[in-house]
């Protein structure tokens, strides 16, 4: 496993991205360009980076910051990952970046943007509300709209006017990133013992903080050298994650899942940044991203979709993706999370697919009670 | 004839009492575990700092009642919430006090207070985020330790072991958890008051800290707590021994205060 | 070694470690009780796994040296040194309460900390299963701790609660909150029966949440350390509306399924070596 | 609810209440005699609702907030948040989802009757998420299909909304006019929505003149615990004549007491700004912990959820419908941002010269709870207006302890002593 050189890059880079940034202020200091950081779960990256604006994901701490100003702002009884990302906006983590954007994930994520900004003054925070009625004829010039409005408050931060074979280019990297992204995908879900969840994760991750190029260059050496590996398979069941899209759960909790007998082949960590597939770049790029949103978009639980039934799709998805069984990790106090398991849950039972439903937060840092639940998960299953 | 004023401070787990003389010098504290019967651990605590001070329950010219269980004084004259009462208290140990850190049984709370001792804004914790003298009395008796030796053990710990959790309950889970990965007693110890002091802390910073601080209730006297406050302050505190009576200081002082604005 | 009855009387031993008390149990031939014991688990679990299992051999009148296999169980399974596996409890409880109650399909397990409750189909197997949701959680350290207010002692919480006609109503979803509701009814100087079979009741309905979670269907089977609390037990079957096995034994049902398993593995085994 | 009026008086004053009352009631009574008269229930959200264009249809809203406020004003939540939680619904959701869904299961019987199920599901998707949440669990549940509205959160600091997003829900109310047509089997007639919409502005107007008798010194009515009750036609009957009428009576009943002199309390110790969801199960033991005080309130947001009647940020304009309409969707309270919803507050404490502000903050409603802590923040450490934050929940009574929430309440109002005796002082 160790041959594969660009591993540690990968995993130093998703460290950085927990609390340090430091390779977005070194990224900073060589180009005098800015960066930008964004919450879960969709972001439009294509804009800012055809500014020449590092564009990156703040998905919590992990635990690595005490919450105590955080507690001052907030209530208790809200998810981990907002306490932290604003624990980390008022202590200074996030100095390094001129602009913060938010979108409309859930109502704590929401009202999120809005404290951050009262806290911040003169820093740029924007929201992005990307349309749920996507089937409106409406929406898609909708969008178009809202980019061009985000796009002129980005240049007027830079000084700098968008230009559409810029925006263009930015969009055929990123669906590069997309496309080996997914290739990843396929590769884990067809051979999950070529890699472990935590080096997974860390390549995941590091594409939302490292740029584009650089990552994609990466990236592709990568999966060309890891198809081309051969490792033994152990005896364990397939489990698709389900409910962790936007805080991110303790990777230790993610080892004590697949110690405990499972190979995790789905789970929907980081999944904004491999949604959308490919976005045409000919015609006006703009139109063509706000498009490829209002269509294309995966089911997820913070989006709506009204022309998609939530049910048939996820019995289609674990049979697609041959899952034993499906763990629904919830991040505690996340309520889109716990609805939509109730979506999945009744259809599960239908199809006969068994599930365990298990709570975290992102700073946990114990998991007897979580190993105790998936061994006996894993029992069930692997003994039938 | 000098003239006493009382403070009563029917505590979730202790009773306490005090006298004040009428020049508001402190006579005379007591205390006892509140029990099953409030009403007789007051008598028998506000009895026992009489006897102790050699006053006769006539020279007591003004009782004030605070605590949770103020309500079941029967012998008090009126009754003042243990917010404004810690204030007074913690005023009255040390004058240059301006906030006010009270962890009790039960609850904890951050007062800021002006330069008269009065409340100009407190905090109470959240049920979700609660880290009260409760919480480390559980793990003591989880653990089968005495309520003063937890402190003291805590502060061996080299190795601090983290307990995240935010919640008492989830946290009393961790605490078990942490055992069973095999760590040491002092280093979960030292977890335990470290996540009780960051979420005091969260407390303090609603009403904001200014110095000085002075960290009154049960748990002042555990030295573990102390310390972690401090650390993750970074101040100093003020504690003494007895910071646990600024409740029954405060409400003794209420007592003298109304017993001389009736006077004016 | 050869004939048959290499396979009889085959010594397992089941040690579940739980968060507030560590049970031993020493079956013989995977079915018959020669020894049962229990202790305060501690901090120290390697040390109160060996002391019980002590005891037990002790009072089986055995060798310690005639025990083949032993099985750990519960939240410290992984610091027993000297098991031969570890199952975790869901698994155990369950086999323990078949074993003790053969026609049992459900099994409520409750603990110092949470409760599981699982189902399990004709063959044994378990088909659902559910822990109490965090908030909800506190079994039977929760009436620890509301003994300790009131200054009841454990053995007899049960018995005063059972003594209240006028249970007060404790509706509180979390234990925070429902120990200061508790302290506020001392305070308020509420016959104390009341305020117990209160807090008994409250415990039951967190509980039977997580029961209806995978399905009540009898018969039901009560495991841990609240089948020793009387009150708790009619509570339950109150609110269920039926009979729930809770014979002393279950106490040990953890124990029990571990050391049953461990008589399985051992006669797997033994076979394949013959 | 304290008697600090004589009887006789206090009856003639509560005539409004009163009325609110047989209203509700003729309403759940419509409502249960659905299945019979044959009338299509649309589900809908208090906030942000399009209700003129659903009466244009005829369509009969349920609004499943107000059904499971009431139940639970009774004391009726807790069996429906049981079954809903038997069946896997997390301690952590909104309590109004678990005894909605909970309401509409077979067998089920509330304690205001049972409740029907829907025919068409009206999602308005404005501020609150859970909406989008809550009305999947019910079309799963029931096959209703859900109309949506999406529209878009207020993103500017400043209030000021882009064009686009009235274009967008403009366009999909339009867009919803052949759907309703379809499902109805009712043509659209312009010139009743007009008159429907006209009906609600005048409404809105009346209301407005209403809340804003909080600003007289002392105010005549609790502008959080009773508007509580006078808010609710605004909802569920707007667009009617009787929904006029009844704002019409209620001012002159607050006119009257101002003229008289009375008001909820016996006398006006302290002017109080409310924020927040009220906590429906102890509804009358919490307004007492205030009135105890001779506390008023003078102002507050909750009532406001309906619409934002005194901020003009809309007015409905019968020759322009559904643009105005769209406008008053986008105005609602929990689809403005947070630094704007801080400074509705603290304009009510200057306006309404209130003397504190009061959050209660509902653990499972995070749409209004999450960023009430900023709130206290900015009010308190910034403005130095002392504030309160207690905690407990909407709906389910297991949030609520009744000695820590006094506590708090005692030791706010001792503070709030010690400031009046010193600004008397100096
Ligand atoms: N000697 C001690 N050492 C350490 N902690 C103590 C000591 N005495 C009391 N405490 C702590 O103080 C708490 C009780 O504090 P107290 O202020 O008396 O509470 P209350 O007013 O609610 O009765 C106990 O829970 C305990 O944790
Ligand atoms: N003798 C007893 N009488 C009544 N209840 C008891 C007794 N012993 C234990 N319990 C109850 O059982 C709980 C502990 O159960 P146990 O199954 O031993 O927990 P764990 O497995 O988590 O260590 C205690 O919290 C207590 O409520
Ligand atoms: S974790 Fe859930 S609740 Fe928290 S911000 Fe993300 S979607 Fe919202
Ligand atoms: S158990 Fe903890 S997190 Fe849950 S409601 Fe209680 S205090 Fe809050
Ligand atoms: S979360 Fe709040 S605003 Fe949303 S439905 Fe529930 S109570 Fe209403």
């Amino acid at each position: 496993m160790e041959t594969l050189s660009f591993k540690s890059s990968f995993a130093q880079a998703a460290e950085d991205s927990y609390t340090n940034f430091d390779t977005v202020k070194e990224w900073k200091r060589e180009t005098g360009g800015l960066a930008l950081g964004y919450f879960p779960v969709y972001f439009p990256e294509e804009l800012p980076h055809s500014l020449g604006i590092l564009p990156v994901g703040l998905y919590g701490a992990s635990g690595g910051v005490a919450l105590d100003m955080a507690t001052a702002h907030t209530q208790s009884f809200v998810c981990s990952i907002t306490r932290s990302v604003f624990q980390m906006a008022l202590q200074g983590n996030l100095d390094v970046f001129d602009g913060l954007i938010f979108s409309n994930i859930c109502d704590v994520a929401r009202n999120l943007s809005g404290i951050t900004k009262r806290n911040l003054q003169k820093r740029y925070v924007d929201y992005i509300h990307l349309p749920i009625n996507n089937n409106s004829s409406y929406a898609t010039k909708y969008l178009n709209d809202e980019y061009l409005r985000v796009s002129a408050a980005l240049e007027k931060l830079v000084g700098k006017k968008l230009e559409t074979r810029q925006l263009a280019k930015s969009i055929r990297a990123y669906n590069e990133r997309r496309r080996l992204q997914l290739e990843l995908v396929n590769l884990r879900r067809s051979k999950p013992w070529l890699l472990d969840y935590t080096e997974w994760y860390s390549i995941m991750r590091s594409g939302s903080i490292m740029p584009v190029e650089h990552y994609v260059d990466q990236l592709q050496r990568y999966v060309s050298e890891l198809a081309a590996k051969d490792a033994k398979a152990m005896d364990r069941i397939r489990v698709a994650v389900v409910g962790n899209f936007c805080e991110q759960p303790p990777l230790m909790l993610m080892k004590v899942i697949e110690d405990a007998g499972c190979y995790i082949i789905n789970d929907e960590g980081l999944l904004g940044s491999r949604w959308l597939g490919n976005v045409e770049t000919k015609g006006d790029p703009l139109f063509s991203l706000a498009q490829a949103y209002v269509q294309n978009a995966e089911p997820l639980t913070v989006r709506f979709h009204p022309d998609i039934n939530k049910q048939s799709y996820i019995a289609n998805f674990v049979r697609n993706i041959k899952a034993d069984g499906v763990i629904f990790l919830t991040p505690k106090f996340c309520e889109p999370a716990l609805y939509d398991y109730m979506i999945y849950k009744s259809t599960l039972d239908e199809i006969k697919m068994p599930y365990l439903h298990l709570e975290y937060e992102e700073s946990s840092s114990s998991f007897e009670h979580i190993r105790t639940m998936v061994e006996t998960f894993a029992e069930s299953i692997l003994f039938d | 004839m000098t003239k006493y004023f009382a403070g009563v401070d029917a505590g979730s787990t202790y009773t306490k009492a005090c006298l004040l003389d009428e020049n508001s010098k402190l006579v005379t504290t007591t205390s006892d575990m509140t029990g099953v019967n409030i009403v007789a651990a007051t008598k028998k605590v506000y009895q026992a700092a009489l006897s102790k001070a050699g006053v006769r329950e006539d020279e007591v010219s003004y009782i004030v009642g605070t605590g949770y269980g103020r309500y079941k004084i029967t012998f008090g004259n009126t009754q003042v919430t243990e917010i404004s009462c810690h204030a007074r208290g913690a005023h009255y140990l040390f004058p240059n006090t301006r906030t006010v850190l009270d962890m009790g049984g039960q609850d904890t709370k951050a007062i800021r207070v002006n330069a008269r001792g009065e409340v100009v804004d407190f905090c109470m914790n959240d049920k979700c985020a609660a880290g009260t003298g409760r919480f480390i009395e559980g793990s003591a008796r989880a653990l089968n330790l005495g309520l003063s030796e937890v402190g003291e053990i805590s502060l061996k710990s080299t190795k601090p072991v983290k307990i995240s959790a935010t919640c008492a309950v989830f946290a009393e889970m961790e605490t078990q958890e942490q055992l069973a990965y095999g760590n040491k007693l002092e280093d979960i110890l030292y977890g335990v008051h470290s996540s009780i002091a960051s979420r005091s802390i969260g407390l303090l910073r609603r009403v904001g800290i200014e110095p000085e601080l002075t960290f009154t209730g049960g748990v002042s006297l555990n030295p573990g707590m102390v310390r972690c406050l401090q650390e993750q302050l970074g101040i100093k505190l003020n504690t003494s021994p007895l910071t646990m009576f600024c409740g029954a200081i405060g409400a003794a002082e209420f007592a003298l205060e109304k017993t001389l604005a009736v006077a004016i | 070694m050869g004939g048959e009855n290499f396979l009889e009387n085959m010594i397992t031993a089941g040690i579940d470690i739980g968060t507030k008390n560590t049970k031993v149990v020493l079956l013989e031939d995977g079915q018959k009780i020669l020894a049962k014991e229990n202790a305060a688990t501690g901090y120290d679990f390697n040390k109160a796994a060996e002391q019980t299992f002590n005891k037990a051999v002790l009072e089986s009148g055995l060798n310690r040296d005639v025990v083949e296999y032993v099985v750990s169980t519960g939240f410290g399974r992984y610091r027993v040194s000297f098991r031969d596996i570890n199952v975790t409890d869901i698994t155990t409880n369950a086999k323990g309460a078949r074993l003790l109650h053969p026609n049992t399909s459900c099994i409520l397990d409750v603990g110092a900390g949470n409760a599981r409750a699982s189902k399990i189909d004709e063959n044994g197997r378990i088909v659902k299963f559910r822990s109490t949701e965090k908030c909800a959680a506190g079994g039977g350290g929760f009436l620890e701790k509301i003994a300790f207010y009131t200054g009841v002692q454990l053995g007899e919480l049960g018995d005063v609660a059972l003594t209240s006609k006028n249970p007060v109503n404790m509706s509180t979803i979390c234990s925070v909150l429902a120990e200061s509701e508790v302290i506020n009814l001392v305070t308020q100087e509420v016959p104390m029966e009341d305020i117990l079979m209160g807090a008994h009741l409250s415990v039951v309905g967190r509980v039977i949440l997580t029961l209806r979670q995978v399905g009540v269907q009898p018969e039901v089977t009560l495991t841990g350390g609240l089948v020793l609390n009387s009150a708790f037990v009619k509570a339950l079957e109150e609110k269920l509306g039926m009979k729930v096995n809770s014979s002393k034994d279950l106490y040990y049902a953890g124990a029990v399924g571990a050391a049953s398993l461990g008589y399985k593995r051992l006669m797997r085994k033994k076979m394949s070596n013959n | 609810m304290p008697e600090l009026v004589a009887e006789p008086m206090r009856k003639e004053l509560d005539k409004a209440k009163r009325m609110q009352g047989d209203m509700l009631l003729s309403y759940f009574d419509a409502l249960s005699k659905s299945g019979v008269t044959g009338t299509k229930i649309g589900y809908s959200f208090v906030m942000a609702n399009p209700i003129e264009l659903l009466a244009t249809f005829d369509i009969l809203p349920l609004f499943p907030e107000i059904t499971s406020l009431n139940i639970s004003y009774r004391g009726g939540a807790p069996p429906l948040i049981a079954q809903a939680e038997e069946v896997g619904y997390s301690t952590d959701a909104c309590g109004y989802v678990k005894m909605g869904v909970a309401s509409i299961m077979d067998k089920t019987k509330t304690s205001i009757g049972y409740i029907p199920k829907p025919d068409i599901l009206f999602l308005s998707y404005s501020g609150c998420q859970i909406y989008i949440h809550w009305w999947e669990q019910y079309h799963y549940q029931t096959g209703a299909p859900i109309f949506t509205i999406d529209v878009p959160y207020l993103r500017d600091y400043d209030r000021h909304v882009p064009k686009h997003d009235i274009e967008y829900v403009a366009g999909q109310l339009e867009e919803m006019i052949p759907k309703l047509e379809a499902a109805t089997g009712k043509r659209f007639n312009e010139d009743k929505l007009k008159e429907i919409v006209r009906l609600s502005g005048k409404a809105w107007d009346l209301w407005k003149e209403c809340v804003e008798m909080g600003k007289l010194k002392p105010t005549p009515f609790d502008a959080y615990f009773e508007s509580i009750y006078y808010m609710a036609p605004i909802t569920f009957a707007r667009g009617s004549q009787k929904c006029v009428d009844f704002y019409k009576f209620l001012l002159d009943e607050l006119k009257l007491r101002a003229e008289r002199g009375i008001g909820p309390t016996e006398r006006e110790d302290y002017r109080l700004v409310f924020e927040g969801v009220p906590n429906y199960p102890f509804f009358k033991k919490f307004w007492g912990l205030f009135s105890h005080y001779n506390a008023r309130c003078v102002a507050s947001t909750y009532p406001k959820v309906a619409g934002l009647v005194d901020t003009g940020s809309f007015r409905l304009n019968p020759e322009k419908p559904i643009e105005s309409i769209a406008e008053y969707m986008i105005h609602a309270y929990c689809n403005w941002n947070m630094p704007v919803r801080t400074h509705l507050i603290e304009r009510y404490v200057k306006d309404y010269r209130a003397d504190a502000v009061v959050i209660h903050s509902i653990k499972s409603c995070r749409s209004f709870s999450m960023g009430q802590g900023d709130i206290r923040e900015y009010l308190a450490k910034e403005l130095d207006v002392p504030t309160l934050l207690v905690e407990s929940d909407h709906v389910d009574p297991r949030y609520y302890s009744e000695a820590q929430m006094k506590n708090r309440i005692d030791a706010f109002f001792e503070t709030l002593a010690l400031r009046k005796n010193r600004s008397q002082i100096n």
